[in-house]
This record gives structure tokens, C-alpha cells and sequence, in this order.
């Protein structure tokens, strides 16, 4: 019976038609949906922080506008997510817990500081452009409500990263020290942005099964790489200099070789000890946890209604 | 002139400030959805601070836009009342059931504001307020069904939707007080001492709903006679202002 | 027996002698001196927020230090009061507890917001200054350690005073800004610090008693009265109006006429309802609910050490 | 003389920014001997802040003061390290135990380099490090007090204890890297890689007597390379600079 269900599964997979929530999946899939999705909300979520940390000191209301407006995307996404996760049986609270107990990963590029009004556009331009990169193709995974959930993220990151680079182009057009904060931020921002791809494709070990299931469709280093030719020329518009002297066109691959990436710096962030993984934990422990009273108010609240309304 | 000037500084200030105060939440809400709501409700706080100030500036004629209205004028000029820039939450001055107490006052009086702004003979005020009377609605409702989970919601939670009205009570009195402002512009601004008893029917009925007291708490005093709306402020804006001014301020000569 | 010690007690103080801890008291001056030398100690504590308002934002580093060392000399204000209170058999932790549920007053002063620099100036220089006519003569009271604590506070105090006019003198020289931030601060303070001698002698329950006891030496009129003969000066010295119309010169009386305090806003204030009262008395009991772990952890070390003391 | 300016704001911005953490407390601290003892610390290092930036502000020649230094710089040109601009309380980030456990660590490693300093062929550089000395000693032994009543009090303050030198164990590391100035100033500056095994000797006596263990806790990692002595800080030191700054920018030309 389960091999029946398995050969049917495989054949929905490989013709490239979507798995829905009541179909039959082996749990291998099941699990690693879960825990992919999962790590794809908890990185909105904990996303929100280095964003949300300049909405109070943006130096323009139109900024504060689009700024407040991309966080709050980034809530929506999570939540959109976490429903995604539901529909494979998890339970939102229970992700959580494991978040904020730091046993579930995020992505690491949230545990650098934003430390100008810089960084709010690279981040729009290079993590979004970077995040939109390995997305594009989980619009046509094989799971439909990731897919789904996908589709409408995707649109709402492309747009974000239209107002990210705009906003860079717009200091750069402006005072020296402007642009002086856009090239620090660059700075900053490039080697951790090309980390978001995940390890080199040899010490990569989901990427074979998960493509085989169609919830990958591209290795790490193919995605880096259309990452970095797309926005060497991005760059260039800008005027700014992505830091690393390797960088440059290599006319026999067609695509731009470029320097080492420092992969002892991407574990060490991984495991724990980069700038701000303590800090984006606890930020999101602390919520959590001065919420837990209002959470159990409106439990206890719809309850009570929902009693009252039995006996009625 | 001067008197348009002042009022859409009144009415834009008071939506800039409890924006921003709002926003504080972003990321730190209680839950997701919480987050997006509370974001929802600072996005159109801003967007009609945004009108109001830009109106502001342009009945002036000084020049001065929206960004010079929020970022280059010093506490002393800003003149939303106090009841919008006290610390409501999430910093240690309040927690999310003052920031829903001070949300449901400041939202049924701003309603009642804006109901009859949309008559103004100010045809720029019109159409902020005609916009904004849908908004508004839907922040007070969202803040009477916050108040009604936590009053009747566990003990706790009761007992924080009390001290978080009471927080915010000694302030509520400063909404209804008609400025000079107001009333040298009739049939353009409103009176709001008029409104009085339409907003405490509006609370009443809410705080019949959740069994609460309308809190009896005499008002704040005002400081050499004056209040918010004579830039006469509480200790808490100066803090806010710095943290929202400090880059618009420390890069002269700079476009964003 | 008692009334010959009464007898005893009424000679040293009309002989303006001092009342030393081990003498014996009358029950009422016992209880008089503790609640006004608690309030005293209470008014240097509460006294500390204001000014504590502005030492991140100080806008030099000499002024940050003065303003530091300002209000760290309250501090110790408030521990040589609470000291003396305790010679009185009264309990600090006690007082504290009165403070902090608002059942031991403090003065109304300090319930009024600083809201710029020139806060700090117009406290130091009026403030100050009102609390000085009121303490020098304090510095002869019957009861010998509030006198010799308040001989310590004045000293002190003037010295503030003077720093205080001095700010106020810089900034008149400084900008437009700087003098219009001054005058703002004079009209907000210069009615409250009036208020500062209690209301008047007409309505002022306990000051026959007190001066009888040698507590008090002057009514609340007489100190007022000189308080401002004593300021007019000071203010066209430095360039600032009083906000009062009706305060002139009066040849005949050698004093200056001045007009009428709203008496209304001093019961106000006193009542709880100033612009700070809730502010102020939270700001303390916050810090006192949330340093008891500390104290308790310092008592519990203390204890411990005796013990093992006690047992070597 | 680039290098000697960029050491003088080295340890000057570790004592500015750190007092202006310590004055925090003032008006809040667990009790009024300690909101003294606080002040006082806050004040030592205020002082020597404003000696070491009056002597950089000296070496470079340009005509800046102490407080040009300290109030017209942007965040990136500060070159503290970022163990003393995080909150360690009383805001939400710390409370006094990690207070205590900042100023253990702070005033142990500086008390290593101004004894050492007061050799320094620079003579402001020698004098302030001489004067200092006497006030570092006395902060640290403050700091090894509340160490040993807090890890040996109740079982509370025991817990607090230990998370607050886990909390500012991360950043310990940063003290010790030898930076390219301090390494360009021989006989002037001191190489503070040189003195870990004395530092670490003093924290272990504390440690050794409270019952303590030195946290075993990775160091935090630089930013692109970067720390605080290179101008790359925490999220923290943005906001602190904001509220110090702001009155000081916002009235160009005053004078105070």
C-alpha cells in the first residue's frame, strides 16, 4: 500500500504537478518541509529586527513610511509561512519554542547589525535580491502551499528590493558622507550576502535528496553564482565597489569569477557566535514571553465566548 | 493663516508621534498579528500625519515640507497632546494594555474629530479627514476588541486593562480642552470641547461591554498654564525627538 | 518626673541649645522632626529625577560632570537625612515604604518636568535658592544632627546655586536659542519655586508650634518675602523677566510687592495631581521593587559572613 | 602623531561611552549608597575621558576640543570596544548584576594598562594613567564586592550573577586584540595582548572566592573583519549616541 502511495507520490513529484496537504507524502518529505519552511518563517520574523531597528530613526517620513511597510511584509510572510507549516501538521507555538530556545535555525545573515540608514537599502538590494535568487524557484516547488506562499512573497520581495537599491541610488546621488555609508555598508553587507547561498555544493548534504523531490531545484553554488553576475552590473549602476579584488568577468565561463568566501566566518555565525545571534534571540525570547500574558487573555477570552454561545 | 498652520501641526503631530510611539511595537508585539495590526495602524497614523504637515507647510508658505515640520522643529514646537508621546509600552513604561487603553481614547476622539472635519471649509482637511474616518474606524474597533479580551481574559490581563486605563486617564481631559487655535477657525476646525459627550458614550459602551469603570482620575496638570498644544510637553518627548531627529539632523544637506 | 524633664527640654531650646539623640524629647517634637526631616530626605531623593532628566543629554562634557556631581551630592543629601531621621528611632526601609505608596510627602517642586538644558540652570539658581532661605535658618534648629547635617546640605546647596546661575549666565551670552530657552524655563519655575515656602502664614497649620520648638524660625511669608527681594536682582543681572506684572519695588515696605500665587495649583500639586506626581513616585518605587533582590542578596552575604565569623 | 590621536580617543571613548552607561543609573539604582558609589565611578571615568580627548583633540592639530570630539563624531568614528556600549541595565538589556560584572572585567583589564601607562613616553598620557590608577583600583575592588554578595547572597542574585558574566563574556575577548595603533606606539601605548595572563590571574582570585567559574562562551565575532576599536560597534551604541548628541547638535554655535 505505501509503495503504491510512494510510486504515485514520485510520479505527482517528477511531472512537476503539486503535492497538496490531504496527499499521501513519506515522512522524510513531511520533516524536511517542515523544518524548511519553518527556518524560511523564523528568518522573516527574525528579519524583522535589523529592519525594524532604524524605523524609529529614519531620516525622512517617506522612508519611515516604506520602511514600517517592509517589516510589517515581513510579518505577513511569516505568517503566511508558519500556515504553511500547519498544513503539514506542525503547530506555530511549538516552532516557535524551538526559535527562541535557539534549537531551529534561521538565516544567518540576520546576525549582522545594521549599523546606518545604509544598510536598510543594501539590505533591500543584496539580502533581498539574494533571498529572491533562492526563492524564484520554490514558486514551483512541489509542495502546493509553499509554492502558493512563495508566489506572493517573491512579489512582495522584488518590490522591496526595487525601494532598497532606489534608496541607495538616491544617496549616492547625495552628500560625501552618504555615499561613504553606502560603500561602508557594501562593505559589510557583500561576503555575508554570498553566504545566504548556504555551503559549497561538496559539503552541502540536503541539496541532492531535496532536488530529487522538487523542493530544490538549483545547487548553492549555481544560485550564488547567478547572484553575483546579476548584480556586478547593479553595482557598477550604483557606483559603488563590491569588496573583493577577484571579482571580474571571466568571458570563457560567461559568468564573473570572484574571491574565496571566508567559510570559517559562515560556521562561526551558524553556530552561534556571530554579531547578533545572541541579540536576535533574546529579542525574540523577550516578545515572546512579556506577550504570553495578552496570548493567554484572548485564549481565555474566546473560550469564555465560545462557552457562552454553547449555552445560548 | 497662522491659525491654519497651527491647527494642521495640532492634528499632524498627534498622528506622528503616537505613529512613531506605535512602531516601537514592531517586532516586540505580543503575536504576529499583532504586529501587523499595530504596523497597520503607525503606517496610517503616518500617512495622515504626512497630509497634515505638508498641508501645514504649504498654508504657511515658509518653504518648510514635511520633513522640515518633523525633523527640524525643537520640542517646544511640536503641539500634539501629551497623551500621545508617553511611554505606553513596549518600553518600561507601559505594556500593550496601556497602549490599547491609550489607542481606543485616542482613536474615538480622533473619529469624532475627523467625522466632522470632513465639513471643514479647509478643502485640503476635508479630504485627509474624509480618508481617515475609515481608518480610524477600524482603530478603534481594533482597540475595543483588545479591550474586551483583556478585561474579561484572565485576572491578569483584567487587572492590566484597569491600571493601563488609568494610565492613560489623566491625560484624556487635554483632548476635549478648546484651544484658541481651534476656536478663532470656525467651519474649519473643530471644536472639540463639543465632543465630549459623544466620545464618553463611544467609551461607555465599550467599557460597558467589558465590565470597566470609566477610571475617575482627576487630569494631568498643565505646566505654567500651558499643555501639549502649547508645546508645554512631559519629560518623555524630548527622548522620542532626540531618537527620531538625531540622523535627519546630523547629515545637514542630505536627500533621502 | 515627665514634667520636669519637659521643663529641662523647654530651657535647652530657649537657650538655643541643642537637642541631642539620648536627650529626652516630647513625643510631638520626636514625631515632628522625623516627618519633616523624612520629607526633606525624600525631597533630595525624588529631587534627583529631575536633573537625572538631563545628564545623558548634557550638551558639554564640563556641564555632564557638574550636573553628575550635582545630583549625586543629593544622594547624599538623602543619606545624611534618613541618618538623622534614624537617630529619631525612625527606620529608613520604613520611610522609604511611606515614599514609595505615596503616604510621606515630598516637596511639590519637584513634581513640575524639566523639558530643556536651562531646567537645570533655573533649579540650580531658584530651586536652590528657595531651599537655601529655607534651610539656612535650619542650620541653628534645636535638634543637633538635622542641624549639623543641614550645615553640610547648604554649604553644598549654595555651591550648586552658584553653578547653576552660572550656566544661565552662559547661556544668556550664547545664542537667541540659548537665551529664549532661559526665559521659557524662568516663567514655568519661577511661580512653583514661590510655592516652595508652603503656603501662607494664615493658612499654615503647624508653624506656631515649630517655631516655639526652635524648628522652624520664620513664617513661610517671611521667607518668601526675602526669597524674592533676594532674586529681583539676580534676574535683571542676568537679563531674564519674571513673570510676574505686578512685581515691583514697594519703597515703603523696603520690599518688593508681588502678585497673587495660585494657591489653587500649590493644593493641586500637593495633592497629586501635579504634572509629575505619578511620574516621580513610580520612577522610585520601580527602583526600589527592582533593586530588593540586590539588598536582600547583599543582606544574605552579610548574614553569612557573620556567621561564619560567629563560628571560626 | 595619527596613531598617538587615534589612542587617546582609543581609551578616552571606553571611558566616555561607559560612564554615560553607568549614569543610567543615577535616580535608579538598587540603593542610594549605590546610586553614590555609581555616580562617583561614572565620574572618574568622565574625567579621564575628558583629559585623553582634550589630549587627542591636542595631538591632531585640527582645533578639535573635548567636546567637538565627543559630541560632533558619528557612530563610526568612535573606537571604543563594544563591551562598554552595550546595556547592561537598568534598561531592558541587563540588570546590576551584569552592571557589575561589565565593571569587574572593565576595570581589571584597564587598571592592567594605566599601570603600565604611567611608563608611557607620552607625559599626558603617563599623568592621566597615574591619576587614574588610584580610581580604577577602587572600581574594581567596588565591582569584586558586589561580585562576591551577589554570587554568595541568595540563590536569585547567585543565577543573576552568573548571567550577567555570561552576557559580557562575548566581548571580553575584544580587550586583549592588539590593534595596528597600539602596536605603531611603542613605549607610548601599551599591548594589551600582553596582559591577559595578569587579568585573567585577578578575575580567577574574584571568581575563585564567589564560587564562580570564568564563562566558557565564545568571543563575538568582529563585522567584516572590524570591531569597536575600528569603528564597527553594536545596534546599541547608535541610540546612545543619539540621546548624548542630540542637544549638543541640534543648537549649532551655543555655547555651554
Amino acid at each position: 500500500m505505501d509503495a503504491e502511495r510512494e510510486r504515485e507520490f514520485d510520479r505527482v513529484v517528477a511531472a512537476e504537478q503539486r503535492v497538496e496537504p490531504r496527499d499521501w507524502m513519506p515522512d522524510g518529505y513531511r520533516k524536511t518541509l517542515i523544518r524548511q519552511i519553518a527556518q524560511h518563517a523564523h528568518s522573516e520574523i527574525i528579519g524583522m529586527q535589523p529592519e525594524a531597528n532604524w524605523i524609529s530613526r529614519a531620516p525622512s517620513l517617506r522612508r519611515k513610511a516604506i520602511l514600517l511597510a517592509k517589516v510589517q511584509d515581513e510579518a505577513g510572510h511569516g505568517l503566511y509561512l508558519y500556515a504553511a507549516t500547519e498544513t503539514l501538521g506542525a503547530d506555530r507555538e511549538d516552532l516557535t519554542t524551538r526559535l527562541v530556545q535557539g534549537r531551529q535555525k534561521y538565516s544567518s545573515i540576520f546576525n549582522y547589525p545594521t549599523l546606518t540608514f545604509a544598510d536598510v537599502g543594501v539590505i533591500g538590494w543584496l539580502v533581498d535580491g539574494a533571498a529572491i535568487c533562492n526563492q524564484v524557484p520554490l514558486c514551483r516547488t512541489s509542495y502546493g502551499p509553499y509554492a502558493r506562499a512563495m508566489i506572493r512573497v517573491c512579489k512582495e520581495e522584488s518590490f522591496h528590493q526595487r525601494q532598497g537599491y532606489e534608496l541607495l541610488m538616491t544617496m549616492m546621488r547625495g552628500t560625501e558622507a552618504q555615499r561613504r555609508m553606502v560603500q561602508d555598508a557594501v562593505d559589510r553587507w557583500w561576503w555575508p550576502s554570498l553566504m545566504m547561498f548556504g555551503p559549497p555544493d561538496d559539503a552541502s548534504s540536503n541539496t541532492e535528496r531535496s532536488m530529487a523531490w522538487r523542493i530544490k531545484r538549483h545547487t548553492n553554488d549555481e544560485l550564488r553564482q547567478k547572484f553575483v553576475d546579476m548584480t556586478v552590473p547593479q553595482a557598477e549602476a550604483l557606483g559603488v565597489t563590491l569588496p573583493d579584488p577577484e571579482l571580474r568577468w571571466n568571458p570563457e565561463r560567461g559568468h564573473h569569477d570572484f574571491g574565496q568566501i571566508d567559510w570559517d566566518e559562515f560556521w562561526r555565525v551558524v553556530g552561534g557566535d556571530g554579531p547578533c545571534n545572541r541579540q536576535r534571540v533574546d529579542h525574540r525570547r523577550a516578545a515572546h514571553e512579556n506577550g504570553a500574558w495578552v496570548r493567554e487573555a484572548a485564549a481565555a477570552y474566546a473560550a469564555k465566548q465560545a462557552r457562552q454561545e454553547g449555552a445560548a | 493663516v497662522a491659525e491654519l498652520t497651527a491647527y494642521c501641526l495640532m492634528l499632524g503631530d498627534d498622528a506622528l508621534v503616537l505613529s512613531q510611539r506605535l512602531a516601537e511595537w514592531c517586532s516586540r508585539a505580543p503575536e504576529l498579528e499583532e504586529d501587523v495590526a499595530l504596523a497597520n495602524i503607525a503606517l496610517d497614523l503616518l500617512g495622515q500625519a504626512r497630509l497634515l504637515l505638508s498641508r501645514a507647510g504649504e498654508v504657511e508658505g515658509a518653504g518648510r515640507d514635511e520633513d522640515t515640520l518633523a525633523y527640524l522643529r525643537d520640542e517646544h514646537e511640536f503641539r500634539n497632546v501629551r497623551l500621545v508621546e508617553i511611554d505606553c509600552g513596549p518600553g518600561p513604561g507601559g505594556d500593550f494594555a496601556s497602549t490599547i487603553a491609550r489607542l481606543l481614547v485616542f482613536s474615538s476622539w480622533r473619529l469624532a474629530v475627523f467625522s466632522r472635519l470632513v465639513e471643514s471649509a479647509d478643502p485640503v482637511l476635508s479630504a485627509v479627514a474624509a480618508k481617515g474616518v475609515k481608518e480610524l474606524a477600524y482603530h478603534r474597533d481594533h482597540a475595543a476588541q483588545w479591550t474586551l479580551r483583556l478585561a474579561g481574559g484572565t485576572e491578569y490581563s483584567r487587572e492590566r486593562m484597569v491600571a493601563g486605563l488609568a494610565r492613560v486617564w489623566p491625560l484624556v481631559g487635554e483632548l476635549f480642552d478648546p484651544h484658541p487655535v481651534e476656536l478663532a477657525l470656525p467651519g474649519v476646525a473643530v471644536d472639540p470641547s463639543l465632543l465630549r459627550p459623544e466620545v464618553d458614550q463611544v467609551l461607555d459602551t465599550v467599557f460597558g461591554a467589558a465590565g470597566l469603570h470609566r477610571p475617575e482620575i482627576a487630569p494631568l496638570s498643565p505646566v505654567a498654564g500651558r499643555t501639549g498644544r502649547d508645546g508645554a510637553h512631559t519629560e518623555a518627548l524630548g527622548y522620542l525627538l532626540a531618537e527620531m531627529q538625531y540622523l535627519a539632523r546630523s547629515l545637514p544637506g542630505a536627500s533621502w
